[in-house]
């Protein structure tokens, strides 16, 4: 189905496989063929522009959707003529960010764009300079413009509420703009990635190969594993690298030990902005166990540094399987007894049930992802439509909810959790002996990969093209919350104030996943006032 | 005239923080965690007593600066009149009407200064606050309504002790609900939430200015547990004293194991609670009307 | 001849409104605004002398033996409870004409000025003759006199058509409730008094007639208070007033809110405590209707978006609080409880004086913001502190008052009316509903002094501080404010003298012990050591903890765009107003309801029309209503 | 019932969390705490270097004192454990110390010096001795008589080896 709509519309095959197929596709014909693959059931994953001046002599955009019903993922490509690219997003509203980011980071111009403003970069940043082409260095500075402050028409009856960057709720550097009546809102608008940390362009100026998987886990604080994983199967994908089996089973546990910490976590959260504190308390009690386990795992609290391209660093022996066994059994009892327990009290359930709606069609449109498409009937799960890892020998049930409200993506999380335990200790059970880690490959020139993984917050994507030698050409990371956050203002539209943080909070937002600002300054490590600070951001 | 009023204000200056760290140390009982030392916030309020407050530059000056002193003192002027250790107290000076309008004086006081500082969060948390003082008025005015109708009488000196009867356990009952709204505990910190709007009226204070706020919200549930146990308590002074002190305890330890174990309600969900509960009211008024 | 002195005020009021018909511009605006202060001082010390001798003057007018005989005498005649209401309309006399000099000179290009300088002494006239006349007859003159300047002052701004239909729509209301006075005048005269209309003619013969005819008493009672209820905007009846107040300028809304309303409730005294004799249902019943007033009144107070509007409809809460102590007040004198039913008329009395004048200080403020900046929406005014600071003090007092808070003056009558009502089971729901409409009150003040003064403008609004006259006269009002609050012992005195002079004994010393006021057994509360310690805990924080502190920018949350991070007036307590609309649901569905009543009339006043151009209908038509007019007047002498 | 059971359930659990400053915390066996260099072992290979993906390693020459500088700045370290990994000697090992807050900055700092080893050539030092004495193992013999060149010079040597075994033997 997905091949002919491609085939029929004269696209040049790159391509194909179970998994991927890559098509280039000719300009005239974009839209068309997206409208066809959108109607066809794929959604919107991600959009990459990629500089491949050196290459081919212009600028490409990389269209990434995923066919939930082939189970596949199809990558459309597209070349710029004259920077020149029209615009998929009046057919499939998900791409929105994408074009935007990719107009922002490499200056290809969107035709048909319906706001083709500032996404990425901050207001000050000078026009016609991009960071992602490839002139353009990791620690090159540019001088800041002159801003003028945009003139609003103010209503009276409106109350104009900032959320962020700096707010409690959301520990992340992060702006909305809430408008409110009342304590009604009645409009809200998003302004992020206040963090670019520029990993895309380290990455593939600086880093070698087997460094990247160390920043890729340090996209995220909590679900690091996960994009260090993607990041190592996008390579392996690319370089057909064999991966151990043995490995590929370590890769699962811990991918779910993130996943159960993940959620616990987010549990806490939510308790926290509900006000019920001791509920927090209880969660991360718990959740307490996980980090034990990882750094029993691992040798750190947080699941980091396990993972490399072709398999993983650590194994796990009999003496620490059981251990974790011990460990998991317990855990389970309690966070059965508390979650249950924290489900029977009325006010919290009632400050979620039917607050922050997100219908199907919407989430559909925007691409949402993870619980948050689960909560609103959308039945999607990278683990089982795209089996990565150890997860096509495994046996797990996805939790679907029709209501599409944070009761909903409570629910989801809460069935979720208890999947988690299970899979984890089958893998356990089944994981094989032998080699854990498959240091024998070369790098192809540039080759696609393509690597997913279903993050605790949704679908995780990263996209590679390797340079060769131990280098890559072009590394994209998409963080679930990239595709989850668009669908937050169309939840946070009439509900009250009071219950914004709950439903920001409710797609478990990863904003630091989102945005890519670390200072990185060669030779030392900014520590610095203010003003420094300010002058360096330029 | 009775000067021994000056003990009770000074144990209430000296206790109503203390009282604090104890709930402070109660809630990490209750939530598994260590928990500061009872002097904690003792602590953290001659901390914030030394240094210096900054003032917001769109704020109504003269208004924000002065709001915390007279949100402390009209805190304390309740205690003229509410016995805490002693019974002793200046009885002419008023009566449970004052105290009441004394205690929304400081939270009108409050507000308005919360309100003059400009900021969109401490505007909505003011009114928030506002909302439910209305609301939780509903309430407390028909407590003061059976109180006042068992006694015959607003002057403390007839309605300490309350004679035992089904009509004053229940506004007792009721003004244990109250006063537990009133001191702004989860879930009825909806004025403060701090995921939500970010402490609401507390925003912009700092320093000195914050540190009189705080202060004064331990007095004011440290007065409102004093109003509590003197309906209950006799008037022999040695039985009173201890039982005093026991009941602070006994209010201290309740009061904080509801507060860890609620979650926050929403403003309407509160303002229905209050309705509700005016109408319960209601029936204990009816039944004290009948003189039971 | 010293009873002469009364003729003073009235003769300087005379003299005024020819000047004013006579002068133009701006030099005859300050002339008339002057003499009528000097007027209103003359008033207060005609109420001075009031409180220590009955003052009297009587003119023989001319002879006549016809049913207008009773009209040959006119006697004035001022006793402490006149005096009492004399003072009140001095004292706020004084402070709207001091005020009215400065404040009325923007309408120099945009209104008539004559009509105010004819209108205004006028108005003021007709009020002090109300007070003073010793005749009911003669009161009903000056009442609808009354009735009938004042519309010209509310339709002031002519070019303004709201302004218009607010004062046609007062005029027919309080007209029709006239019509009410006057068949119970007419009764009273006609059936007890034999054509007698002088007060204490009526004191001696009417509650001996009325205690064995109760059916009547019943009867004059529900006409009294409809005809007093309209005036008084108790609430059924007083769709007129939150119209009317605000269109007035604001000097004269002052005036109307702060003495003219008080009239209907001096008139009430004199009648329910001289005129009839004391029934216990009669007082609940007023109690009754007070509990409502208060109630929906304030709850709408909360809907409004114009300072005025919503000082108006404070208004009528503030009667609702002067009627309900008085009701409560009947009543427990007519159960025998005299001493709590005395101090719940002084509560009355008592608040009618703090509410003249608050609300007469805080209908000032907001003339002086509509002065300064043209706009009297709270949707778009804000931030004024800053620039208008004198102002925003006054208004905080004004607010801090009228929400009851201690020890301003509000507090002390508020507190009154718990004591005396709170502690009797009758009466005790009154009390409560009372004691929940204060906070209410509360807020909606806080609303009031916030979206004007205190909250972040819209955008920069250029205003600075009024002029003196304007400033002095709203400082002279927030300072009896501040007096009255903290020395309540002077206005206990006039009340408690007022209450004597209608028949109600009261021992003050029982009831004021100093420094504290004491009901027996009931309460206390000494309000001077409540203001010291206040005062002197506060002084003494200031001086231990002082403030020296940087100023920084306002936090918005690290963003660095101007928000409009200003809370809507339509946005106060909006969740609080969502719990409570079965309240403005059921405002609503009476507002339909009289709409319908309105359109009917309409459709019949037309009929009437067409059937008036034939005149033997219109005869018939008169014969009828007389015929009608007779059965029902016989009716009541059954 | 929710609320209580989970009363219940934290009274009967008691305190979880530690006093921690005041009561020491383990970490299990092979915990990646602060790395620390073995000034003993580590012989200036630069492999730690290659593979430390933030930089906190880095090496380089000291020429004028003729020491080679192995300096680890713990400010940048984000314990990946990729130098112990690749560490041919084990002279770099996590350790289990996680404690690493500190009031000066050169706390953060281990500067390991190796002495280097002067071009018999052109004088210019160029290696470390210990590097040359590991890597000699590996050399094959021909080679090691240039094992105190400098690459430069062995290059230039190499070829005229080169010339010298073509010009010398055959063709001519």
């Amino acid at each position: 189905m997905l091949i002919e709509i491609l085939e029929k519309n004269g696209s040049k095959i790159i391509r194909h496989d179970e998994n991927i197929i890559i098509a280039l596709v000719s300009n005239k014909k974009l839209k068309k063929v997206a409208k066809e693959l959108f109607d066809a059931g794929c959604y919107y994953a991600t959009g990459v522009g990629v500089d491949e001046r050196p290459k081919n002599g212009a600028f490409a955009m990389y269209h990434i959707l995923n066919c939930e019903d082939e189970k596949r993922y199809v990558i459309i490509k597209t070349f710029a003529e004259e920077l020149k690219i029209p615009s998929i997003t009046p057919v499939i509203c998900g791409a929105n960010w994408a074009e935007r980011e990719a107009m922002d980071m490499i200056g290809i111009e969107f035709e048909g764009h319906p706001e083709p403003e500032r996404l990425i970069m901050p207001d000050d940043w000078p026009n016609g300079v991009y960071p992602l082409r490839k002139e353009f260095h990791y620690n090159q500075k540019v001088p800041a413009i002159e801003v003028k402050p945009k003139k609003r028409k103010k209503d009276p009856k409106i109350m104009e509420v900032p959320v962020g960057p700096f707010h409690p709720t959301l520990h992340e550097p992060e702006s909305f703009e809430l408008y409110i009546e009342g304590e009604k809102i009645v409009g809200a608008s998003y302004r992020g990635f206040h963090v670019h940390r520029g990993l895309e362009k380290l990455a593939e100026e600086r880093l070698t190969l087997n460094q990247v998987p160390f920043l890729a886990e340090r996209i995220c604080g909590i679900c690091g594993f996960t994009h260090n994983c993607a990041y190592c199967q996008a390579v392996e994908d690319a370089a057909k690298i064999e991966v151990p089996e043995r490995a590929e089973y370590i890769r699962t546990i811990l991918l779910e030990v993130e996943r159960l910490h993940s959620h616990l976590l987010w549990f806490g959260v939510a308790c926290h902005l509900l006000g019920f504190d001791s509920g927090f308390m209880h969660t991360w009690r718990i959740r307490e166990a996980f980090m034990d386990i990882a750094e029993l795992l691992t040798g750190n609290r947080k699941t980091y540094g396990m993972n490399l391209v072709g398999g993983v660093r650590r194994d796990i022996d009999e003496n620490k399987k059981k251990k974790l066994l011990e460990i998991l059994d317990k855990t389970k009892k309690e966070t059965k007894e508390i979650l249950d327990n924290v489900a029977e009290m009325k006010e919290l359930i009632n400050r979620m049930e039917g607050v922050g709606v997100l219908p199907k069609k919407e989430a559909r449109e925007i691409g949402v992802v993870g619980p948050v498409a689960r909560a609103s009937g959308i039945d999607t799960d990278i683990r089982r439509d795209h089996p990565y890892a150890a997860y096509g020998e495994l046996d797990f049930k996805v939790p679907v909810y029709k209501e599409g409200d944070v009761l909903a993506r409570f629910l989801v999380r809460y069935e979720e959790t208890f999947e988690s335990f299970w899979i984890v200790e089958q893998a356990l059970d089944q994981m094989p002996q032998g080699e854990i880690l498959n240091e024998d490959y070369e790098l192809p020139e540039f080759a696609y990969g393509l690597g997913y993984t279903e993050a605790p917050r949704g679908e995780d994507v990263h996209f590679v093209i390797t340079e060769g030698g131990n280098k890559l050409y072009r590394w994209r990371p998409r963080a679930p919350t990239y595709n989850n956050l668009p669908a937050v203002p169309i939840m946070l539209m009439g509900e009250k104030l009071a219950d914004a943080p709950i439903i920001i909070a409710s797609i478990d937002p990863c904003f630091s996943c989102t945005d890519h600002v670390a200072i990185i300054e060669k030779g030392r490590v900014c520590r610095c006032s203010l003003e420094e600070y300010l002058r360096l951001k330029r | 005239m009775n000067f021994l009023v000056v003990i009770n204000i000074l144990f209430a200056l000296i206790f109503a923080p203390l009282f604090d760290g104890f709930e402070r140390k109660v809630k990490a009982r209750l939530q598994n965690r260590q928990g500061p030392s009872i002097f904690q916030t003792w602590w953290d309020l001659i901390k914030l007593f030394k240094r210096p407050p900054v003032i917001p530059s769109d704020s109504i000056k003269r208004l924000y600066i002065l709001a915390p002193y007279i949100t402390f003192t009209a805190v304390l002027t309740a205690y003229l009149i509410v016995p805490t250790l002693l019974p002793q107290s200046l009885n002419f000076a008023g009566d449970f009407i004052l105290v009441i309008y004394l205690i929304s004086l400081a939270t009108l006081i409050f507000s308005l200064g919360a309100f003059s500082s400009g900021n969109p969060y401490a505007q909505l948390g003011s009114n928030r606050e506002v909302s439910l003082l209305m609301s939780e008025e509903l309430v407390l005015a028909f407590v003061v309504g059976i109180l006042a109708l068992i006694g015959r009488s607003l002057s403390f000196e007839i309605l300490f002790p309350l004679p035992l009867k089904v009509s004053s356990i229940l506004g007792l009952a009721l003004l244990f609900v109250v006063i537990y709204v009133s001191s702004a505990r989860i879930p009825f910190d909806i004025p403060e939430a701090e995921p939500e709007i970010i402490e609401g009226p507390l925003i912009e204070y700092s320093g000195k200015h914050l540190a009189l706020l705080e202060y004064s919200i331990y007095l004011k549930r440290f007065l409102l547990y004093s109003l509590f146990l003197n309906f209950i308590l006799p008037k022999e002074t040695t039985i009173r004293t201890g039982g005093f002190l026991l009941g602070l305890i006994v209010l201290s330890i309740v009061y904080s194991s509801l507060e860890a174990y609620y979650g926050r309600f929403r403003l309407d969900q509160a303002i229905k609670l209050m309705k509700k509960l005016s109408a319960v009211a209601l029936v204990a008024w009816l039944i004290a009307l009948m003189g039971w | 001849m010293a009873d002469l002195i009364l003729l003073v005020p009235a003769g300087i009021l005379i003299a005024t409104l020819l000047l004013g018909l006579a002068g133009k511009g701006r030099t005859s605006l300050y002339l008339s605004n002057i003499l009528s202060a000097i007027s209103s001082l003359s008033i207060c010390y005609v109420a001075f002398l009031g409180f220590k001798k009955s003052l009297e003057l009587k003119f023989q007018i001319y002879s006549s033996s016809s049913i207008v005989s009773s009209l040959n005498w006119l006697i004035l005649r001022v006793d402490s409870l006149s005096a009492f209401f004399l003072l009140i309309l001095g004292v706020l006399g004084f402070c709207a004409s001091l005020y009215g000099i400065k404040y009325m000179e923007h309408y120099l290009n945009k209104g008539n000025v004559k009509a105010y300088n004819f209108n205004y002494p006028i108005f003021l006239l007709t009020m002090y003759l109300v007070l003073i006349s010793w005749d009911l007859l003669w009161f009903i003159i000056f009442w609808e006199l009354m009735s009938f300047f004042s519309q010209f002052l509310v339709a002031f701004e002519r070019s303004n058509e709201k302004a218009i239909k607010a004062a046609f729509k007062y005029f027919y209301m309080t007209k029709a409730g006239a019509e009410f006075l006057v068949l119970t005048i007419v009764a009273v005269t006609l059936k007890v008094t034999n054509f007698n209309a002088n007060y204490s003619e009526i004191a001696r013969l009417l509650p001996l007639y009325l205690q064995s005819n109760p059916s009547t008493l019943y009867f004059l009672t529900f006409a009294l208070l409809i005809g007093f209820g309209v005036k008084a905007a108790m609430i059924p009846l007083h769709s007129w007033l939150p119209d009317a107040h605000p269109e007035a300028p604001s000097n004269v809304s002052a005036l109307l809110s702060g003495a003219m309303i008080k009239l209907p409730i001096y008139m009430l005294f004199r009648f329910f405590l001289t005129f009839f004799p004391k029934d216990t249902s009669i007082g609940l019943i007023i109690a009754f209707f007070g509990a409502i007033t208060l109630f929906f009144s304030i709850m709408y107070a909360l809907l409004q978006d114009d300072s005025k509007r919503l000082l108006a409809f404070s208004s009528i809460d503030n009667i609702g609080y002067i009627l309900l102590p008085f009701g409560a007040g009947l009543y427990l004198i007519a159960i025998g409880n005299e001493f709590l039913g005395a101090v719940a008329l002084i509560a009355s009395l008592y608040h009618t004086i703090n509410h003249a004048f608050f609300k007469g200080l805080l209908f000032l403020t907001a003339g002086s913001v509509a002065y300064e900046t043209g706009s009297r929406d709270l949707n778009y005014l804000g931030g004024l502190a800053k620039q208008m600071p004198l102002t925003a003090f006054t208004a905080l007092i004004g607010s801090l008052s009228i929400a009851g808070m201690p020890p301003l003056n509000g507090f002390v009558s508020k507190w009154l009316i718990y004591v005396s009502t709170l502690s009797t089971p009758a009466t005790s729901l009154f009390g409560i509903i009372a004691l929940f409409i204060s906070a209410v009150t509360l807020a909606a003040f806080v609303k009031y002094f916030t979206t004007i003064f205190t909250r972040p403008p819209l955008e920069e609004i250029k205003a600075k501080e009024v002029p003196f006259l304007m400033w002095s006269s709203q400082m002279l009002l927030a300072l009896l404010c501040i007096l009255f609050g903290v020395y309540p012992f002077l206005p206990l005195k006039l009340t408690s003298s007022a209450l004597n002079s209608v028949g109600v004994q009261i021992e003050l010393a029982k009831l004021t012990i100093f420094p504290s006021i004491v009901v027996p057994k009931t309460g206390s509360f000494s309000p001077i050591i409540i203001f010291a310690f206040l005062l002197i805990a506060t002084a003494i924080l200031v001086l231990l903890i002082p403030t020296r502190g940087k100023e920084m920018s306002t936090w918005s949350c690290g963003s660095k765009e101007k928000l409009n991070a200003r809370i809507p007036s339509n946005a106060y307590y909006m969740d609080f107003k969502e719990e409570f609309s079965e309240v403005y649901k059921l405002g609503d569905s009476s507002k339909a309801l009289m709409e319908k009543a309105l359109k009917f009339g309409r459709k019949l006043g037309l009929r009437f029309e067409v059937l008036s151009y034939n005149l033997d209908s219109m005869l018939f038509g008169a014969m009828l209503l007389i015929v009608l007019l007779v059965i029902l007047l016989g009716g009541v002498s059954l | 019932m929710g609320r209580l059971s989970l009363i219940s359930k934290s009274i009967s659990i008691g305190k979880v969390t530690e006093k921690y400053p005041f009561a020491p915390i383990e970490v299990p066996e092979d915990f990646r705490g602060k790395p620390k260099i073995d000034t003993e072992k580590c012989i200036g290979c630069t492999s730690c270097m290659n593979a430390c993906p933030p930089r906190a390693l880095e090496v380089y020459d000291d020429l004028e004192r003729g020491v080679r500088v192995v300096h680890l700045f713990l400010g940048r370290c984000i314990f990946c454990a990729r130098c112990q990994d690749v560490c041919p000697t084990g002279a770099i090992k996590l350790t289990k110390e996680f404690e690493l807050a500190t009031l000066s900055d050169e706390d953060l700092h281990q500067i390991v010096e190796l002495q280097m080893v002067r071009c018999e050539e052109c004088g210019k030092p160029f290696d470390t001795f210990r590097h040359l004495l590991y890597s000699v193992k590996e050399l094959p013999p021909w080679q090691r008589e240039m094992l105190f060149l400098c690459p430069e010079c062995r290059a230039k040597k190499v070829s005229e080896l080169l010339t010298f075994a073509k010009g010398g033997g055959g063709y001519v």
